[in-house]
């Protein structure tokens, strides 16, 4: 009972239940186990790939000590976080400042139930996808607030503060550019995007990927949007109250949201788990890693943005783009479905190039100061 | 732009601060002992624990994270320790936390005056265990030169935190510095969970 | 190089403009009575030809019987400098007239010799303990302190 | 309706990534927004000045050193110079040209520090500084070769230099020079049209060249104003007066401008430097001094172009073998004196990168 599309069955899970004893369950539990071990799996990885390029990047050696080439510095550092004392500030809010971390960590675990590691294997085959990655991608924020607001440190209030507002901006422009990839693709399932890309989106949506992968960053505080914990502005933002295991879970957090939206790109633009001789999983990782890999590159080149810049950034810049580029996607669609590959992919590309040159030249990051 | 007076809340914060700071000199005219003394000999643990204790030890000397203070001259050293030539990231210590509570270390880099005393005090509470000190440079073990007459320098920091690692210099080279690290994994890779230490 | 204009003449100058305002003048500098401070350091910030726009610094020493402050102006636009000073007396409250209306760099300096000297300015907008906390028992830099 | 905040009072310092020390700035906040800032100073008050009466001529270079601990040798120049002065003491020529040299060498090393702080408070992740660290490392090899210490050099003596250059110290300036405009120019490509950098620090805490004179600043704060005021010409010392170089101006006044005039300070000085190296005389590096200087009675100041401004040092002397009293023109103290209202109404990123642009040390703030 599989469905064929593009030319590839896919196993379709709503209507079969699998006739093993237990059903769904065992799919589930089995599942669940992978993308735990995945995610904590690739988040130690992220951390010293993190590290260790930002020491290369910045002419040093990078952690090198704990294992061979450092790799046990992940663990090391995890149990040393877990171990620490768990301080919580006499004036805080006991009850909002414990659940924080919990509230702002299974949004990010699970955006993964939808993420396909081959043909099929995922925990969920939503049909709506897409719109469960937006809506649970957003929920974080909440825990974030809550951390920001039960700590009763001014500096965390503003961190908070400042992520909100961050992330009500940066949702917009966001979806808008993902809707161009459901427009090529024809689903909003994960799965069924993959399967849609003979060749990877970004050839066909190179402006859509710079936008999400640009607001994508903005919404998980990677660097220059990191004003939400900017420590040379104010220490350490939301997380500025917390210590031992409750750290590690916003640290978890941090890596696991960039994960995520590396996954995510990697699956709506790179082409998911497709790839050539190696095994699909492989593919998916490699593909998760290159884009981690350019956001440990802006992270150690470009300075900080301000808040108001930021705001303006969304605005102003990604909002205007992401609808030309959802105007241009639909118009491409519709009128010519059938065009060849790679006619589009050099018109997408020109349309790219100057729409950002134009907009570049109309828009400067540090004009007009928006109040927030 | 004219200047505007001061409020009288202000001046009122001003005077307890002030009074704080009296406070704290009167307290502390003796130096505080080390938390653990240094050559104890091993206490008897069974397997399993002495199992854990490597392990949990391990992993605290891999990454022990530094707070970001820095008062004075020596602090400059200390961001040369940081940077590429002497690239203390390589133990893992490049993580210069902000906030004091996820840090595991003071590196005292500086003078400490009586004005600063009760901010480091807090500082050092603030931080969660397991925690430890390094003092570093002339003032910061003993107040150097400053220490002989000087009103407003504290003759070191041990007369206000524990002080786990002492590191001479005016200012320690970066060697030193490193040098002084290594002393304070292998106190580190002492501890037990058996005792309450530091 | 920057000239040093000769204090005896410009010390005539301001004596004609405000008789009784010098009490000494030598070859390094002039000493100039407390009380016409402000509006004399006015006629030299404002006067054309003198035009002391810049207040290079203030500092104050104990003399045991009297505290005296001196003061070094430099002019950026002609550059030249000249060196006055101005004694106050008392232990106890020793006071001179703020420059702070004047020149706004004599606002740190003038609070710094205020709570290492002991020297009020009358007039100064915040004057308050700058490096000392408030509390503080005498004024360091006086010779009779003891730490 | 409007809608209202509440002010709420936050202490930025005295431990604060970005204060650069222990300086601490009590600001009222709406929001962001910075509405009323009091810089409280103090943490670092070693009472220099009056340790300094119970010692020695000779015996305060140390403390010297400790004032502006990123420009040790300047502050041993400007000190010794003052002394020189009080005690009228000669000071051989080779020595000037090597003073001259070390004072430029710590310029840079010290510009160095300054732009790459800046660019950490922009929030830059570390990279700028680390390597312009790399950089300042090798300035800090330079000096130890002379005085085996990196950081509080304590070098130059009354009527010249504690000793002469070693003979591998001129060779291992040339490599350095020749390196040294290279690595300037990576960095200004680099840095220079980042639009993240000017969108953050272009016409932020403007200081307007009328206020930047009246509130006496100095140094590059009062340059980057745009007011073309540097003692090394306005009143040469030592042999100021033999070398050709320019005195880089700002236009707005902004943090832009004063770290474009650091960036191109160092150019100058690398020009100075090697004028003086192709200039150097031979001869005594040092005038014969007695032991324990004993100067007459009267006072003196000398002033120097440092790295942070105007640092001059005024002494009085009773015929004693310590000064009756020391007082320091400290240019990073002075340089604050606006900081209040260039930070109003600015954000409280604003005021990171403000405060960092003009580029302080708190060993010479407190004193």
């Amino acid at each position: 009972m599989n469905i064929v599309y593009h030319g590839i069955a896919v196993p379709d899970m709503k209507q079969l239940p699998p006739d093993w004893p237990g059903g769904f369950f065992w799919h589930w539990l089995v599942f669940t186990v992978i993308i735990f071990t995945f995610v904590f799996t690739l988040v130690m990885a992220f951390t010293w790939v993190e590290r260790r390029g930002l020491g290369r990047m910045q002419s040093r050696l990078g952690p090198n000590r704990a294992g061979p080439f450092g790799i046990l510095q992940p663990v090391a550092d995890a149990i040393k976080v877990l171990l620490k004392e768990d301080i919580v500030p006499s004036r805080s809010d006991r009850i909002v400042h414990w659940l924080a971390p919990v509230v702002a960590f299974f949004p990010a675990l699970l955006i993964f139930a939808v993420v396909p590691f081959q043909n099929g294997a995922l925990l969920a085959d939503l049909d709506i996808g897409i719109l469960y990655v937006v809506a649970i991608s957003s929920v974080s924020t909440v825990g974030i607030f809550m951390a920001g607001w039960g700590s009763s440190n001014k500096f965390s209030l503003l961190g908070a503060m400042r992520n909100v507002a961050a992330v009500v901006s940066y949702e917009m422009p966001l979806v808008l550019a993902v809707i161009g990839v459901v427009l090529i693709a024809g689903s909003l399932s994960m799965n069924q995007i993959v399967l849609a890309q003979d060749i990877p989106l970004i050839l066909l949506q190179p402006l859509g990927f710079l936008i999400v992968f640009i607001a994508g960053c903005a919404e998980i505080n990677r660097s220059p949007f990191d004003l939400m914990e900017a420590d040379s502005e104010i220490v350490a933002g939301f997380h500025t109250e917390y210590s031992g295991m409750k750290f590690a879970m916003f640290y978890l957090v941090e890596y696991a949201e960039a994960l995520a939206l590396s996954a995510i790109i990697a699956t709506l633009f790179l082409g998911g788990w497709r790839g050539p001789v190696l095994p699909p999983w492989l593919w998916l990782v490699i593909k998760v890693f290159a884009v981690f890999f350019l956001m440990v590159w802006t992270r150690t080149t470009l300075p900080r943005i301000r808040i108001d810049q930021l705001m303006a950034l969304a605005w102003k810049f990604l909002f205007p783009l992401a609808l030309i580029n959802l105007a241009i996607t639909g118009l491409q669609v519709v009128a010519w479905p059938d065009a060849l590959p790679w006619t589009m992919i050099i018109v997408n590309f020109a349309i790219a190039a100057v729409l950002i040159v134009l907009w570049s030249r109309l828009f400067k990051v540090g004009w007009g100061r928006v109040e927030v | 732009m004219e200047i505007v007076p001061e409020r009288p809340s202000l001046i009122e914060l001003d005077r307890h601060e002030g009074q704080v700071i009296e406070d704290m000199k009167a307290a502390s005219n003796r130096p505080l002992s080390d938390p653990v003394a240094w050559l104890e000999e091993d206490i008897e643990r069974n397997i399993l624990l002495t199992t854990v204790d490597a392990m949990i030890n391990w992993a605290r000397g891999s990454s022990v994270w530094p707070a970001m203070f820095a008062p004075a001259c020596c602090a400059f050293e200390m961001i040369a320790m940081a940077a590429s030539r002497f690239d203390v990231s390589r133990f893992g210590m490049e993580i210069f936390r902000a906030s004091p509570r996820q840090a595991d270390l003071m590196i005292t880099a500086g003078t400490l005056t009586w004005k600063m005393a009760p901010n480091v005090k807090r500082i050092y509470d603030q931080m969660a265990e397991p925690k430890w000190v390094l003092a570093m440079g002339s003032c910061g073990v003993s107040g150097g030169i400053f220490a002989s007459s000087s009103y407003a320098v504290v003759p070191g920091y041990n007369r206000i935190i524990p002080v786990d690692v002492y590191v001479p210099g005016c200012p320690p080279r970066p060697e030193a510095l490193l040098y002084g690290i290594r002393m304070l994994h292998q106190k580190i890779a002492k501890g037990s969970l058996a005792r309450h230490d530091n | 190089m920057t000239a040093v204009l000769s204090p005896r003449n410009i010390a005539d100058r301001l004596e004609k403009e405000f008789p009784g305002s010098i009490v000494s003048s030598d070859d390094n500098s002039f000493e100039m009575n407390s009380t016409f401070l402000v509006p004399a350091a006015r006629f030299l910030k404002d006067t054309p030809g003198l035009d002391f726009d810049f207040l290079s610094y203030i500092t104050g020493i104990d003399r045991y019987d009297h505290f005296e402050l001196v003061y070094h102006l430099v002019s950026l636009k002609h550059n030249h400098s000249l060196t006055f000073k101005v004694r106050c007396y008392g232990r106890d409250n020793p006071s001179a007239p703020s420059l702070t209306p004047v020149w706004r760099g004599a606002d740190f300096q003038e609070r710094e010799i205020f709570d290492l000297l002991g020297v009020r300015f009358e007039g100064h907008p915040n004057l308050k303990r700058i490096v000392l906390w408030e509390g503080f028992d005498g004024h360091p830099l006086r010779k009779d302190f003891l730490g | 309706m409007t809608l209202k905040t509440e002010p709420f009072v936050v202490n930025i310092g005295p431990q604060h990534p970005s204060t650069h020390g222990v300086f601490r700035l009590r600001t009222t906040l709406d929001g962001e927004v910075i509405v009323d800032v009091e810089p409280i100073f103090g943490y670092l008050h070693r009472g220099i000045e009056k340790l300094a009466e119970e010692r020695t001529y000779g015996g305060i270079i140390p403390l010297t050193d400790r004032l502006d601990y990123l420009a040790s040798m300047s502050n041993n120049m400007g000190y010794c110079m003052a002394v020189e002065k009080l005690a009228g003491i000669e000071v051989p020529e080779r020595a000037e040209y090597l003073r001259v040299i070390l004072a430029e060498l710590q310029r840079i090393a010290s510009h160095l520090i300054g732009v790459g702080a800046f660019f950490n408070d922009l929030g830059a992740m570390m990279t700028p500084i680390v390597y312009m660290i790399r950089e300042r490392e090798k300035i800090v090899d330079l000096f130890e070769m002379l005085c085996g210490q990196r950081l509080t050099y304590n070098f130059m003596r009354f009527g010249g230099l504690s000793q002469d250059i070693p003979e591998e110290f001129l060779p291992a300036l040339r490599k350095f020079l020749d390196q040294m405009p290279r690595f300037i120019d990576e960095y200004d490509q680099l840095l220079m049209d980042n639009e993240i950098v000017l969108a953050r620090s272009k016409d932020v805490g403007v200081l307007p060249a009328e206020t930047a004179i009246n509130i006496s600043a100095s140094g590059p704060v009062l340059r980057g104003s745009g007011v073309k005021w540097d003692i090394r010409k306005a009143d040469p010392y030592s042999v100021y007066d033999r070398f050709e170089f320019d005195i880089p101006t700002g236009t707005a006044g902004d943090a832009y401008d004063r770290y474009r005039v650091k960036v191109e300070e160092m150019r100058q000085s690398l020009r100075i430097i090697e004028q003086a190296v192709a200039q150097l005389p031979g001869g005594p590096f040092r005038s014969k001094v007695p032991f324990l200087v004993r100067p007459p009675v009267g006072e003196a100041y000398a002033h120097i172009e440092s790295a942070r401004g105007d640092l001059g040092f005024y002494l009085v002397s009773d015929n004693s073998i310590a000064p009756y009293r020391f007082h320091v023109r400290a240019p990073s103290l002075i340089n604050l004196t606006a900081l209040r209202e260039m930070l109003i109404g600015w954000k409280v990123a604003d005021a990171i990168i403000i405060f960092g642009s003009i580029d302080i040390v708190m060993g010479e703030v407190d004193r």
